[in-house]
């Protein structure tokens, strides 16, 4: 299982906090995206976006990355605390 | 170091003050000379829009580890003796306290620097957003669009 | 201002706290977004000597007027709202606080500028000064040789 | 009547906090310094140390400042406050 999780305004457009996949192996970041576009349509225009940053398990991840069974994935809109 | 951290760097639904986070990082060592603090507080105005309100939403585990890694770099790069972190989450009413950040050294000129450091990078790599409440409603906002 | 000045800017032998301090320059205005607050110490080493106590004497009047003039300066020099200034005299044992300044802004960069041009203008230009207390004796400490 | 007035180190110097000069008329800083010196030999060394600052009714004073009657004039060694 991958677990997807979504904050701020990405939270509010997939109406959703958490979104999880079964996969039967390893799946690069764009496959990723390409499921997340199809099952949350809202997300299509942002999700490419340079200006938001993912992580797997709590860590910035680059474009290029791989997610396997267990990963947690988050959506990270432009941060604006402090 | 971790148990250090876990007193020193926060993040709480419920206030803090500033007075008692000093005192934490002032009990540090009887070598500091210099404690910098900065206070983030809620404004009435931002961008043309009025406010009155705000809501934090973080993302938890991953921002108190950014917050800890914060505070371990400002130790690492800096000439500073402690460094203490505290940002609150959920809802905020104008002019209460966001964030604070107090840096002890023994000089002061590197408790400006980490200080002023410490809450450019926590704005820069610490998951947390804030949800604006304006006459027109709720809006994110993105610092760095 | 003068009323103003004379709450916000004071020279006294008794402990301040801080967080009212802190306190003090928010009351100021909504507007407030951003608190930067220098304080200063009593170290138990100097110049590679241990100091066991502080001792501050000050021009009365003259040393007031000083700070009263940093205040303003810094409010008309810099994009900030309010500050405060609280300097101690007389005895001061070590960790004991010496003083604090407070820079309020909407925007965090001015109160950071502020605060430390304030504390270097202290340093500068206002009539007081500090006698050590080491193994050796009691000195004099000329900052500025 | 002028009120000098000895801080820190000077104060310490001279063994008093004040002192008082009669004067007839208004009195040039460097003529001051002379009494001083001859009433305080131990100030001798200092008082012309461009690090002792001189003030005229608690303002900064230039050297060549005249004082006159009713005038405090401050001797003040190097500032270490803060």
């Amino acid at each position: 299982m991958i677990t997807v999780r979504f904050f701020a305004m990405l939270k509010s457009l997939a109406k959703t906090e958490v979104k999880e996949y079964s996969v039967s192996g390893p799946v690069r970041l764009e496959e990723l995206k390409s499921m997340l576009k199809k099952d949350f349509p809202a997300l299509s225009g942002v999700l490419d976006s340079r200006s938001i940053l993912i992580s797997i398990n709590q860590e910035f991840a680059s474009r290029d990355a791989v997610v396997k069974d267990g990963d947690e994935v988050g959506l990270l809109p432009p941060f604006s605390g402090g | 170091m971790k148990t250090k951290s876990s007193v020193l760097v926060k993040i709480q639904e419920k206030g803090f003050s500033v007075g008692e986070v000093v005192e934490s990082v002032k009990a540090a060592s009887k070598g500091i000379g210099a404690v910098v603090t900065f206070l983030g507080a809620a404004r009435d105005f931002s961008k043309g829009s009025v406010i009155t309100g705000l809501d934090f939403e973080h993302y938890p585990g991953m921002a108190e580890k950014k917050l800890i890694d914060i505070r371990e770099r400002a130790l690492k790069n800096f000439d500073i003796i402690e460094m203490a972190i505290v940002h609150r989450t959920g809802k905020i009413e104008i002019g209460e306290d966001i964030v604070v950040i107090a840096a002890a050294s023994a000089h002061r000129n590197d408790a400006f620097m980490a200080c002023e450091w410490a809450i450019t990078e926590l704005k820069r790599t610490t998951p947390i957003w804030k949800r604006e409440t304006t006459k027109s409603g709720e809006v994110w906002v993105s610092e760095t669009p």
